[in-house]
This record gives structure tokens, C-alpha cells and sequence, in this order.
């Protein structure tokens, strides 16, 4: 679904922040990409939705090569990816619904399904009672939820998110990667970015880690080892 | 300064207008009393081009069509004080002159003045006792024309300069020459400045847009990002520039033809032939209607060209 | 538009100038050029109306004060058709009238017209073949005055009227009466557009100061939260706003007074008396030169109060 | 050193966020503010660092009772806070260095002292290479790095930081924590709101628990039992 082959991404005329990065995502497959801070995992998120274009190799998205497709072409690639980002990028001047109404209303969906999917969702992530607020009056973790419902809402085929709980607590930082987990059981290809070791090893998906610029794949048979002996504990 | 209507999405209405923020900006306000303004002056620097040139025109040709071909009683041919010519010289190339002039196509009449008329002008200056004959008499031709034109004032100068070199033409109407330069003056000063406006307001127009495409880089990238299509975003800046361009050029239309009433209030019972009321011809008032509409499809161009750029540069 | 100079911070030279991005927002250019059109256009409004004032002064006093008081050979006063007097009757009225007014002091002299004279004047009219004695004559009085203000004219007018009720004052120039009234209403329209450009730049400034605030509430109230002074913040705010009023004001009155060369260029060789070179008096070249200090001073003061209410409104 | 009293607080008409809420630090002192999201974490610590007065209640910052207090009067009582936003506040037009040099200026101090401090501190936290950048060209786990760098160049009397380390891995986590442990031993007072379970665990500080809008203090021995435990573990 997407492949990545020999891609190198540097800023202006900065080193190369990303070297030779190949790895390819199966459609429905589950990952988590780790590094220390700077290592790059924004950026390959960027290059992920399309953000940036990268500096060098190969990038297939959905079966398209899209290194030379037109700037058009892209636009119904970018509506089939649903995007968390770290520091949210909520519209500051809409409510909490017409934050997540937004993707669905960029794909021209009738008002009537907008209005039921939001509310759903939004109760859903326990902001029921916020629908009318603004995000510049919530906190953190409204706000991280915000940004979590709107990139899950239009059920996109492949999810980003961008360290998608770091301002939430286990409880609800829990339920939010339940509902990630049922969303790549209904067909969604997901890639999550944290630092948060428990959620890595409470949901045991394999791992892409970042460090240097290169990427490594642990499989998941590596990890099992050390979260059965952690589940041993409790 | 006015009324903002409410934009809040999630009223499943259909009345959604902007994603992005652009009516809530603090420069809006702004920007429709700058469009207010240049449209205020704009339409006032027009209109007087118009008036002043209607003027002028009505100067030129309204007042009588009068002149006077002078022979004087010197030549100043070959010395420096000039030689006195006997009256009957100055009468015979007097009428010569007239004879001449009278066949010019623009010259109605050409009436040569007999010395009593001659000494009721001159008796002011030289008193009621001097006789006639004492002292050397210019010639005077008294010239009726259809129309005064430039050309036709030189035509005749050289005409009569070709029979008598010290000939002149004295149209008593020297002033309104010069009233007639400084209209024009004036007529180019109103035009430059309505040029200089409408530059401005292009410019304020286009840099405002990007000001605000600025503002809201983020903005605009995340509804990029999330796959909206181009159109869907300039659209949102192209009409919020049209309402700020036709809310600034009501108000400033208003405005001038406020204050235009108030200067013909002031001015307009003049009643005199020489000044013509501030009222326009039905071209002109066209002219002055189209400066808005202009005015509002600059804007509203400027703006979608502008976004698109930006848009372009995205990946 | 400008060369921006480098304000970053972090070297240790002293020359720290802004904690808060202000010369680098969008809009400085922007509102630079509309303060250097508001001064130009201001420059320009204010000398056109001093222009006009002189102007009017000039031709209301400038040229010959004449004037001829003319004693109708009809008098009004009993029937709609006006009863003739007999010429004695008229003479011994011009010779009173004549008397009263000679001893007016803005008058130098008043002198009866003889019959020849005035014949003279008619005969145009009424041919020359006609006979003195047929018609009823009028009488006339050339006066002479040292200088024409209303006030006198009004005066010369009711001493006459006093002694014969349909005398009439003819001052040769009622169409300077037209003129003088026109210039008085674009002079009027000159203060009233300065005016409005004064009010619009002080908006301006005040309505971008505002915004700018707006766009750095977050950074502003960062620095306050820090333990910043209140001046601290202001004085960003207050040099910002100076140098682009400065900047702003140097181009327009640059700009005005290229403009103002041209038209003189293009109507100052007119050498007439009628219309005064363009050429301002050190009263109204100070005048002029306060415009721009005024403006730097009020768009400071603004900036500050702006800041401060804003600031004041933070715990 | 601050105390609460009866402090209560409310946006707008809203219900109140805060309220009864009592306590008092102690020079010195070193607490963790926790509880779930959107409990009112990061409104208690506005108050703290005077972004905002209480709806009512009486507070006192270093034996002044800012209640009546003039507006002037708290320019010097803020000049010895520092505090780490939940969402960094950095100045995104100015580099590393200003951001971090930022409290200084304020304060007036030598340019010469800023230069060596800032460059210090900036190589401790991992940035020593990056003085000239600007913010917005960062990792999110270095823009929080800023942020912490700024908050305690001064020296502060008291620290507030609020999630400090949501971005950032566990080994520059532990590191930052190390960073206000020192400070705490030479002096200020801090209090650090955070999610993080682990850090809260290691450092074993005593705990402020916001729930429901009221405020509960738990002593360290408390936890001391549950820490051992971990501890024992690995
Ligand atoms: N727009 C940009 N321009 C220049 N450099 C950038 C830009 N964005 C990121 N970088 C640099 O690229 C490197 C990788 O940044 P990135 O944001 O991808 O890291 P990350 O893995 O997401 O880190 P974190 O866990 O802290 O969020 C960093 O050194 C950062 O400074
Ligand atoms: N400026 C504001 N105006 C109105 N309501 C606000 C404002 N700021 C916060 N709130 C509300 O107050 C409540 C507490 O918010 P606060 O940010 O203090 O929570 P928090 O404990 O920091 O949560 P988190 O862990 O998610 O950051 C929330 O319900 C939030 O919506
Ligand atoms: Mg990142
Ligand atoms: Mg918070």
C-alpha cells in the first residue's frame, strides 16, 4: 500500500535528516515509530501525507508513484489519510464540531451524516457536553482529543498519528488506542509516533525505529519476550 | 463598523461561508474605510477632470468670438525707436490686412474702426481736447470669428504680420488663457491623482490578501493537507474580497456624492455662464459608476491570483 | 519596499530593537504606503486651498478698483412700470449721490460722467446718429477706491440708495463674484478632504496598532507574564509605529512635492497676474512641514495609548 | 512561601473549574500536580504564575497577599517565576538563543553573562548545536527543550512546569527531571503538573491530585510502599 525505497529527506541546506529509509506497509498492518527526540519521526510522518516531497528515491502511495504525478492528482490521495498532528493544528476560530466536521465537509458529505458521525464521536471520546467550544479554551488533552477525532473521522484508509497521547492520561490515552485498534481491524493502516513505552508494550504492535536518519523493523516476535515478562509482574 | 453576520459552522443551513477565519480579522475594518476613502477620492478627483474640462471647453468657445488686429502707427523695422508712418500708410495697409483676413473660412466679419471710434478708445488715455490729427493713429480691424481656436489665432497673426510686421492681435481675452492653462493643470493633477488611487487600491487590495494568506499559512495548509481542493480555498479569500472591496466603494460613492451635492450647494447658484454647475453628463456619471465595479472585479481577480500562487507553491 | 535591518537578536552589540516581530508583519509596508498617500494627498489638499486663498485675495484686491454707481433715468418707485425723470432731475441726484461719497474713506475719487462720455458708452448701443437730448439719460459716476471689500461695496451701495432707491452699483465684474465664489468652494472641499485624510490616518495607525496587538496578544502577554515592564512593551510597540509613520511621511511629501514642481512647470509660465505661481509663503511652508511632525507625534501617542488600554486589561 | 485559600475559579459563567482549593508550599518544597484531563491542572498553575486572578479566595505569593495588589506590584513578584507551558509559548520569530535569553533581557542583565548562561545551559539540554535556529524548524521534543531552558535560565524562586516532558523520550525525560532536582536542591521551590507515571514514580515527590475540581495532597509515604515495589522489579 505504501513503499518507501532509498528515500533521503534533508531541510534547505541542512543534513540529510532522513537517509535511505525503505520499508514497505501492507494495507491493514499496524505499526509504531520510536526514536529519540529528533531522530526524524516527524518528518518521515511528513512525507507519509504528503507534506513534503522528499529530496531523493521512491514513494508509492495507494499503487500511485507519486515522485512525478501532478500537484492535482494528489488531492484525492490526501482525503484517504487521516493525520494526528503533535501540536494538533486545530482551527483556532471553530468549535469542537466544525473542527471535526472539517474532513467531511472537504469530501462535500451531507449535513445530515455530519452532524450524527460528529456527535457520535465526539461523545465517543468523552467531549459530548464541548460540541460549541472553542479549542483555545480547552486543555491539552481536549485538545489532543479534538485533533484525534478529527483525523479518525472520515474513516481514512491509512492514519497518522504524531505522539497522539503524550498530553493524556493511561486512562483515556488507553481507550483512544482502543479505538485505533478497532479502526485497523476494520481495514486502516496505521502509524503511531510516541515516546510512551507502556502503550508500545501494552498493545505489541511491531516497531519502526528511527536513529541516525536510518530505519530499523523489529518484528513482533522480538518485543513479546519483554512484555510477557512485564505482564508477569501484575 | 459593520454588522458581522454569523459565520458559526454547525448549522446543518447551508449558509457556510469560510473555513478560515478571514471576516474575523482585525484589518477588515480597516481595509474597507482605506477602499471607502481611495473610491471617496477617486470618484471626486474624476469628476472634477470632468467639470474642469466642461469648463474649459465652455470658456474657450462660449465667449464671444471677438478679437482686434492692431497696425501700429511705428514700424520698428529699421531702427530702434521705430519710424513713425504717416496715417495714410497705416490706413492703406489697415485695410489691406482687413481685405485679406476677410476670406479666412473662420472669420465672420472684419470691420475696419473709423477714427471717431478709434478716438472714443483712446480718449480715455490721451483726454477729449487732443485733436485727431496730431497724433500718429494705429490701424484697428474689429473681427468677428465663428470659433476661436489656437489655430485660427495664429493663422490670422500670420497673416496680418505678413503685411505689416508690427501687426497685432490682441484678443482681449489674454486671462483667460491663463485661467484656461491652470484648468488644465488642475485637469491633469485630478487625473494623476486618480491614478495614483487606483494603483494604491490594487496594491492595498493584493498586499492585504497576502497579509492575510500569511496570517493564515497554517490555516490554508492543514485544509491542503487534509485534501481540499484549490478552488475551495480561493473561493473563500475571492469573495471575502469582494465584500470588503463593495462595502468600501458603497460607502465612499456615498460619500463623495455627499459632498459633491454639498459643493454644488455651495457653488451651484452662481448661475453665471462662466462656471457650469457641478452636474455631469450621462458619459461621465457611466464613468464614475463603472470605477466601483472595476473596482470590486480587480479585487476579487487580485485576490484569487494571489491565493493560487501561494497554493501552487505547496507540494 | 524598505531594506529591513537586521533586528536579530542574540548578538552583544546593544542594538536590540524588538522583542516582538513587529517590522517584520505583512502589513508595515502596506501601511507605510497608505500613510505616504494620505500625506501627499494631504500636502497637496492643503496647497491647493492656500493656492486659492491667495489667488481669491489677489483678484478681489488686485485688480483696478473701479467701480461706476449708475442712476437710472426710470424711478421704480411709483408704478410697475417705472415713471421716467427728467434729466435735470437725474443730474441733480448723480451730483448728490457724487458728494456723499467722495467723503467715504475707502473712496479716492468719484467723478460725474459728462454726457459725451457717457455717450460714448451708449452709442454702441444706440447707434451714433442719435441725439442726447432725445433719450432720457442716466446718470453716472466713475469711483475710484483704494482697495474693494465687500463692506464697502455694501456701503457705496446704501449711500446711493439712500438718495435715489434704484440706484445700481456695477463693478464690472460680476463674474469675479462667480469665481470668487467657486475658489471659496474648492477651498472649502480642500480642508474638508485634508480633514477627512488627517481623521483616516489616525485610524489607520490606531486600527493597525490594534491589529498588530491582536496578531501578538500571545507574545505580548508572554513578555508580561515574564515580569516585562509595561513600558518595556510599549516602547516596541511606540518605535514601530514612529518609523513607518516617518517613512511613510517622507515618501509622501517627497511625492507631493515632485507633484507640485510639475504643476508648476506645466501653469507656472503663465506670467499672468489672474492666476498666482504656485509659489507658498514661509507661513504656509511651515504649515506644511508640520503636517508630516504632527502626524510622527500623534501615531506615537496613539501607539502608546493603544498599547496601554491593552496592556491594563492583562492581571 | 504561597499559599491558597478557599480559591476558586471559573471561565466566563461557566461551572467552576476550581474550587475550595487550599494548600501551601513551602520553600523549598518539590510536589507533582496530577489528575485526569481537563481537571484543572494547568488553570491551578495560572494562577500560580498570576495569569489569571481567582474567581474568589485569597492568595499569597512570598508573604505578599496578591489580592488587593497592585498591578505594578506583580511585574517583580512574576520576575521570580518561572514556568514551562503546556504548549511551550516559544517566540517563534526569534532563535533558540533569544528564547532562551528572553528572561534576562527582561531582568536587564549584562549581555555578556546572557552569552555564556544561555550557551551553557542550551549544551546541557542537547541543543548546543542548534543557537540559531528557529523554533518552528524543530522537533517537538526540542521546542520543549526550550521551553525548559528558558524557564530556569533565570534562576527562578519558583518553577511551574506543566507536562514537561509529553515529547520527550524517557532518557532526556529523566534527564530534565535531574535538571529541577538540582535546582530544588539549591532552593526553589517547584511544582511540575505531568501524566507521567513513571517519572512520578522514580522521583517520588509528594503528590497534588486535582479530581473534580478539588485538591488532594498525598503524603510521599503513601506512595513510598507502591515505590518500592517498582523498584524492586527491575
Ligand atoms: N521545517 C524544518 N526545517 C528545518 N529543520 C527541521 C524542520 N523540521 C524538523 N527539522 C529538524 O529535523 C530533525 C528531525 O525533526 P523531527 O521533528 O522529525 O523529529 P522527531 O523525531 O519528530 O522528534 P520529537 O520526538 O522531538 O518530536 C530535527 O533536528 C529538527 O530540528
Ligand atoms: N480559557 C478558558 N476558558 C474557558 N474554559 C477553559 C479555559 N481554559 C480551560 N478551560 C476549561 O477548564 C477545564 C480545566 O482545564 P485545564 O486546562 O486546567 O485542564 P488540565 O488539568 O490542564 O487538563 P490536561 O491534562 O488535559 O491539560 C477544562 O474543562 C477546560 O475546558
Ligand atoms: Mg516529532
Ligand atoms: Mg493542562
Amino acid at each position: 500500500m505504501i513503499k518507501f525505497e532509498n528515500v533521503g529527506l534533508r531541510y534547505g541546506i541542512g543534513p540529510e535528516v532522513l537517509s535511505d529509509i525503505s520499508f514497505a506497509l501492507e494495507p491493514g498492518s499496524f505499526h509504531f515509530l520510536t526514536g529519540p527526540s529528533g531522530a526524524g519521526k516527524t518528518s518521515l510522518m511528513n512525507l507519509i501525507y504528503l507534506g513534503r516531497r522528499p529530496t531523493r528515491g521512491l514513494v508509492t502511495m495507494f499503487g500511485q508513484s507519486i515522485n512525478d504525478l501532478d500537484r492535482r492528482k494528489l488531492t484525492p490521495i490526501r482525503q484517504r489519510i487521516g493525520v494526528v498532528f503533535q501540536d494538533f493544528r486545530l482551527m483556532n476560530h471553530l468549535s469542537t464540531f466544525d473542527n471535526v466536521a472539517l474532513p467531511l465537509r472537504i469530501l462535500g458529505r451531507p449535513e445530515t451524516e455530519i452532524q450524527n458521525n460528529v456527535n457520535e464521536l465526539l461523545e465517543w471520546v468523552g467531549l459530548g457536553g464541548k460540541t460549541n467550544v472553542l479549542p483555545p479554551t480547552m486543555s491539552g488533552g481536549e485538545q489532543q482529543r479534538i485533533a484525534i477525532a478529527r483525523a479518525v473521522i472520515a474513516r481514512p484508509r491509512l492514519l497518522l498519528a504524531d505522539e497522539p497521547t503524550g498530553n493524556l492520561d493511561d486512562d483515556i490515552g488507553f481507550r483512544l488506542m482502543n479505538l485505533f485498534d478497532q479502526l485497523n481491524r476494520m481495514g486502516t493502516t496505521i502509524v503511531i509516533a510516541t515516546h510512551n513505552q507502556a502503550v508500545i508494550d501494552k498493545l505489541g504492535h511491531p516497531r519502526m525505529v528511527l536513529e541516525g536518519g536510518r530505519l530499523n523493523i523489529e518484528s513482533t516476535a522480538q518485543k513479546n519476550w519483554i512484555q510477557k515478562k512485564i505482564q508477569g509482574v501484575f | 463598523m459593520f454588522v458581522q453576520k454569523d459565520r458559526k459552522l454547525g448549522v446543518a443551513d447551508g449558509k457556510r461561508q469560510y473555513d478560515l477565519p478571514l471576516n474575523r480579522d482585525e484589518g477588515s475594518g480597516f481595509l474597507i474605510l482605506l477602499i471607502a476613502l481611495m473610491t471617496f477620492l477617486a470618484v471626486l478627483a474624476l469628476s472634477a477632470s470632468f467639470v474642469l474640462r466642461t469648463m474649459g471647453d465652455r470658456w474657450s468657445s462660449g465667449l464671444e468670438n471677438k478679437l482686434t488686429i492692431e497696425v501700429p502707427a511705428e514700424s520698428a523695422n529699421e531702427t530702434h525707436d521705430g519710424i513713425v508712418i504717416s496715417n495714410e500708410n497705416v490706413k492703406s495697409l489697415t485695410q489691406e490686412i482687413a481685405e485679406k483676413i476677410r476670406h479666412h473660412p473662420a472669420v465672420k466679419s472684419a470691420d475696419i474702426l473709423s477714427d471717431s471710434e478709434i478716438q472714443d478708445l483712446i480718449s480715455p488715455w490721451l483726454g477729449e481736447d487732443v485733436s485727431l490729427i496730431d497724433v500718429p493713429m494705429p490701424g484697428l480691424i474689429s473681427v468677428q470669428l465663428q470659433v476661436t481656436t489656437p489655430e485660427t489665432l495664429h493663422a490670422l497673426e500670420k497673416a496680418a504680420r505678413d503685411i505689416s510686421p508690427t501687426a497685432r492681435l490682441d484678443t482681449h481675452e489674454t486671462w483667460l488663457n491663463d485661467l484656461l492653462r491652470f484648468t488644465g493643470a488642475m485637469q491633469f493633477a485630478a487625473l494623476i491623482i486618480t491614478l495614483i488611487i487606483g494603483a494604491t487600491t490594487f496594491t492595498a487590495v493584493a498586499g492585504a490578501i497576502r497579509s492575510r494568506m500569511a496570517v493564515h499559512k497554517d490555516e490554508v495548509e492543514l485544509l491542503h493537507l487534509m485534501g481540499a481542493k484549490d478552488d475551495y480555498i480561493t473561493s473563500q479569500f475571492q469573495r471575502h474580497a469582494l465584500t470588503l472591496t463593495l462595502q468600501g466603494c458603497v460607502v465612499g460613492v456615498l460619500g463623495a456624492g455627499i459632498v459633491m451635492v454639498l459643493i454644488g450647494l455651495i457653488s451651484g447658484d452662481t448661475g453665471g455662464a462662466l462656471i457650469p454647475d457641478f452636474r455631469l453628463g450621462i458619459v461621465h456619471m457611466i464613468a464614475l459608476f463603472l470605477l466601483p465595479v472595476a473596482a470590486c472585479g480587480i479585487s476579487a481577480l487580485t485576490a484569487r491570483h494571489t491565493v493560487l500562487r501561494v497554493l501552487a507553491g505547496m507540494p
